[in-house]
């Protein structure tokens, strides 16, 4: 599989929201089946641009905003699928999703299944997670896990602008309903992205960096900040095996439960709460795999137990951040107490990753 | 509507050989039931038949039906195979859902016919969808979706009403107003008995049909159909019918005192199996009958004999 | 709607000191914006004050309002401290809601304000459930509720519609139509132009307002609050208005080429914060005014003095 | 905190939908700011008669049923709730809840703390989960696990009548949103339960057996599955420490962890899919406490990762039963392999247990 790390031919650097939109357009062209629709995709500010340029080059039959519907539009984009159209609903907050979670559940996640195989739902759902700012209670939440849950739904979270584009295009042309999440604070990140239209098969676990000392999965944007975490864990002599999981259905546990099998520590972050959540997935499987070979240090990080708050004196202490996830690494992995590494520093890191607003 | 056309002897004969099917599927399945061979809830529509046969009759085979988890006359009369539908509620791998889906999943796609729901209402956005992409292909198909009184409170519905006016997409919307959701009455529920009024702000063609006459049913759609066929968009029909058996299962249950059995039996004077039947020469009806007594005894042989599904389906279908 | 009785002097005084309080509030707020001390979008109702002010002049201070995202005219028309509005927009612990909710959740259940949500549609039957425990205390209490023309579009909202009728609830809709959901024209969300025609058959009175004038909303509100405190059930109103600003944020936004400066400017010209002004002797208003400002720059002040709030409150209220 | 399993003074043996119904009204009884309304409530049916009686003898303004519109009817019971009523909010199947997501997550969790605490929504959300006999892919599922996701919501799932009545009138005197989870097939089932009003506290798990082979936990009516697996064990000599959670947020994990420290080895089987289920969340926070201190076999049980087929030779295979639960226990025990329970005796056993229609 090629990466998202080194530039190579027929590459660009890219930004994150940009392959979003190459991706869509790419397949647009190329399927005349595939439209793009929800709310607000076609006007000006297109999705904070992951729509642009759509509605002028493929028209208003296959990019068109919807009134505010949330629940029937799901089951509009579940009919059209059935038709053998592939359509992309897009939900600019994953909030949003618990308006139309009777569809998805109950008509989407079904219908191949309990129509004997007779139909398929090709679909894209496209919902971003919002964070800082003030987006607080209802415009800030990870809600993956409840999409896991369900048996029928994929569920992607790709975390560069790679894996962006080829997770879009397998997202597309996959004949079941996808559930795509993308990251707000994401979208200005560039990384080099092919130009020819690619796929990031699913269920295959990126390794962001190599290690030996502590397994941290990082899902969503949570893998850009263990990759500062790493850094800061780097300083005091702690080598991370760090894995994007890049898609959370199917779900590469192999690769996980290979490396925790070397390094018997595992810190799973997740952009979401904790509490039945992604991590208490990878968590159990691997305990279940590797619990019975001998000691095993297991730790995940989320959002705090509480609802968002908009405040940024609180919302500082609702996410993990390198900082954090760097201390709760060190303790894992039986570090000395009392290492705090220099916020500056990790605020720094943070920041150069991040160009966009917080 | 009395016209001519209408009461063809073509016409006759296909309204009843279809009529006369769902009412004995219908009765067969009550005969069996309390053999405990159908492992299924069933929701009999006996009764109400002359809705989904009226416009289904002027559907083309192209076209699509959506029903609900008492989607059995909708399926038959859209044409689906009474075998795949008994196997289907006998649980077993000749079913037209492999066994999976029961008596409130019945589909048939190469029959134009979407998968049934037990949620309800949650069909009534699907089929939208399916008459958007039918409108893309520019055919000429339209889709036709039944729903009940009770569906139409749910926020769904009243979202596609809206989206699919919006987008003048070619699909019928059939409210089946049985005047009960399970055993609640109308006036728990509704605020007001404006129901078409409503849908016409809509800006759609929006008709009220009482008697419950096929023909008159027939009629009514047989234009908006047309029309959309053409372009003109989505339009609506509000059938009254009865139920003349208890939601769900094989009975009667005037007993249990949330309805009158007169009620029914006003119903059942405007019944138009019998009413057609009567309208059909002797023998012909005779003929069909036959027909279908022999095509519905074949089904349920046919479930009896279909084997049930091997374990390993289990975990077939789950991901395309 | 003319009449002397809405224009005497003290109902002038009050509606403008209101009218007034909400677009200094505004304009403070969008001054302030770009300095970063708010740290919260903001959604505001800058041009569309009236509606907020002309129903909530008739409240009685146990009644209820329910407002959304953009409720900052709600929230203030309904008595809400301007003090503890400001600090919560700056995420202070002096804030409404303790620094928690922003600008998006304004809360004051002591001034009977119910909490604003930042998902449309929502409120509307968190709302229908607050009247109907005001029913049911009997104490001729009335809930409204404030939301937009694109929230007018959600299930949930026509659900909510069936059922306070159904239950004859004491409840106001008040639909503030400004023809956008965020940049999105009415034309591309609603089908036919009849949503008060569409609310009427759910059987409540439902009436259309055009002007922006307050004195018109006032009266038309008058007469449905009376019938409502005494068990008449629900009313609806739809309120033709405009946004002046952006969606979010303080600015204008006519550059985006989505709407028309002009059409603005039409609804500039009925502006009634300045058409109440001019009504008023002049010293009379320019104390209101003085009043007013000093109110506003209290409130400012509040909220920079006031604290942000400990960490520990972060784990605070999960749980009551 | 006495129990369900010995009949004292003021005690009878009741059903466990007899124990709701005896909840509810007592409840309504004491504080006439509780009501209780739903689809069908008011029939004569009652859902399965657990709301049998209310109607007559509390009158149609404090029970009623509603139009079918699951959405604005659970934001009609916040309402209520903030305006200080106690609303018990009734859906006959738990798969209906997706239809009111939006308002019990983004909503109901989330008013006390985005609020400042200055409001409270004491509500009850009833819900009951169907199986067999054709229930199929939309009648079936326990979702529970995406309620333990979301801070601000508690959620329970008695076992036993008199853990259903207990924990009913826990719920509608809690404060909270209290999503209550009841299983169709137990509500035939008696067991003693006390005359008096009396709460069973959320939080506290209950042993339903001890042991010292391998820790069980039984969620819902797993429970009751579990405790026949346990007989089938004691058979082949192996004791089971038997835990029922009964209330899942909160999570009695003190419990839990205290017997897996003893046995080392912890099965969870639950009554819904295992994928970020509450089987996750609780192997998770074993691990996480106990994974350090030496090898931890683990292992969860649930619905098969697949949507719930009608055909009874298919839903046969979905689900957990004591047979194969038995099986699982004495294979992390380290039983040896080959163990056949007699399937008679399984079944024998669990028809006991179930008096009600499979
Ligand atoms: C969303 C939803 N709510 C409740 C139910 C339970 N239920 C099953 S059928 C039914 C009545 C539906 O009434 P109607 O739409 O009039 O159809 P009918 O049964 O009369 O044909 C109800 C409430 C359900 N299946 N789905
Ligand atoms: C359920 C939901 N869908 C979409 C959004 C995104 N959104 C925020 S405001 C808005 C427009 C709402 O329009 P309207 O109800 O007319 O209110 P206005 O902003 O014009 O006052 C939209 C679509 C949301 N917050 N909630
Ligand atoms: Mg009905
Ligand atoms: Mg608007």
């Amino acid at each position: 599989m090629s990466s998202p790390d080194t530039l190579s031919a027929g590459m660009r650097s890219l930004r994150y929201v940009d392959a979003l939109r190459e991706a869509v357009a790419q397949e647009m062209r190329r399927d005349p089946d595939v439209f793009c629709f929800g709310l607000d995709v076609d006007d000006h500010r297109a999705i904070q641009g992951s729509t642009q340029g759509l509605l002028d080059e493929f028209g208003p039959d296959r990019c068109f905003t919807t009134p505010l519907s949330e629940d029937a539009m799901t089951g509009v984009a579940i009919g059209a699928a059935m038709a053998g159209m592939r359509p992309i609903h897009v939900h600019i907050r994953m909030d949003f999703l618990m308006l139309c979670m009777n569809q998805l559940v109950n008509m989407a996640a079904k219908a191949h299944y309990m129509y004997g195989g007779s139909v398929k739902v090709p679909m894209v759902v496209r919902s971003m997670i919002g964070k800082s700012w003030g987006q607080g209670a209802q415009h800030s939440q990870g809600l993956h896990a409840m999409f896991m849950h369900v048996p029928g739904l994929k569920v992607v979270a790709p975390s560069n602008a790679y894996d962006a584009k080829g997770c879009m295009i397998a997202a597309i042309r996959d004949d079941n309903p996808v559930i795509f999440m993308e990251h707000r604070l994401l979208y200005p990140i560039e990384a080099p992205v092919p130009e020819e239209p690619f796929m990031v098969p699913f269920g295959r676990a990126r390794h962001m960096r190599r290690g030996d000392d502590i397994t941290i999965v990082g899902i969503s944007n949570m893998a850009v900040e263990c990759l500062r975490a790493a850094s800061l864990l780097e300083e005091v002599g702690l080598s991370v095996d760090l894995i994007d999981p890049v898609s959370l259905v199917p779900l590469d546990m192999e690769t996980i439960v290979a490396s925790v099998a070397r390094t018997r520590r595992l810190l799973v972050v997740d952009n979401a709460w904790v509490s039945a959540g992604a991590g208490a997935e990878i968590a159990a499987q691997v305990a279940e795999q590797l619990g019975g070979g001998g000691p095993l240090a297991i730790r995940r990080m989320g959002f705090a137990p509480t609802t968002c708050p908009t405040t940024p004196a609180l919302e500082a202490h609702f996410y993990p951040n390198p900082l954090t996830i760097a201390k709760a690494a060190h303790a894992l992995a039986g570090g000395a107490g009392g290492w705090e590494p220099d916020p500056e520093r990790a605020r720094l890191a943070y920041q150069q990753a991040f160009k966009g607003p917080f | 509507m009395d016209s001519p056309a209408l009461k063809s002897p073509e016409t006759l004969v296909r309204l009843y050989r279809s009529l006369y099917l769902v009412r004995r599927v219908e009765e067969r399945v009550a005969e069996i039931y309390p053999t405990d061979r159908i492992k299924s809830p069933v929701h009999l529509s006996i009764g109400q038949e002359a809705i989904a046969v009226g416009i289904c009759d002027l559907l083309r085979a192209d076209d699509i039906v959506s029903g609900t988890y008492r989607g059995h006359a909708t399926y038959l009369a859209k044409g689906g195979d009474p075998k795949a539908m008994l196997a289907e509620m006998f649980g077993k791998v000749g079913g037209c859902a492999r066994g999976k889906g029961g008596s409130m999943h019945l589909v048939g796609l190469e029959q134009g016919i979407l998968g049934c729901s037990a949620v309800v209402g949650t069909n009534v956005p699907v089929a939208a969808g399916y008459a958007l992409a039918l409108k893309r292909r520019g055919r000429g198909q339209v889709a036709a979706v039944f729903y009940g009184d009770g569906a139409s409170e749910e926020g769904c519905v009243y979202e596609t009403l809206n989206f699919a006016a919006l987008h003048k997409l070619p699909i019928l919307f059939i409210c089946e107003n049985n005047f009960f959701a399970i055993h609640e009455p109308l006036h728990r529920r509704w605020a007001a008995d404006q129901l078409t009024e409503r849908v016409a702000t809509f800006g759609m063609p929006a008709r009220r049909i009482t008697s419950g006459d096929i023909f008159e049913i027939r009629d009514a759609a047989s234009g908006l159909i047309d029309a959309m066929r053409d372009g003109g968009g989505p339009a609506f029909l509000e059938c009254h019918t009865y139920r003349w058996r208890e939601h769900v299962g094989p009975a009667e249950d005037y007993a249990a005192g949330y309805r009158a059995r007169t009620d029914m039996e006003e119903w059942e004077r405007r019944d138009q199996v019998a009413r057609l039947a009567a309208m059909l020469p002797e023998a012909e009806r005779r003929q069909i009958e036959a027909e279908i007594e022999a095509e519905v005894e074949a089904a349920v042989a046919y479930a009896e004999a279909s084997p049930f599904p091997a374990a390993e389906e289990l975990h077939a279908h789950v991901f395309a």
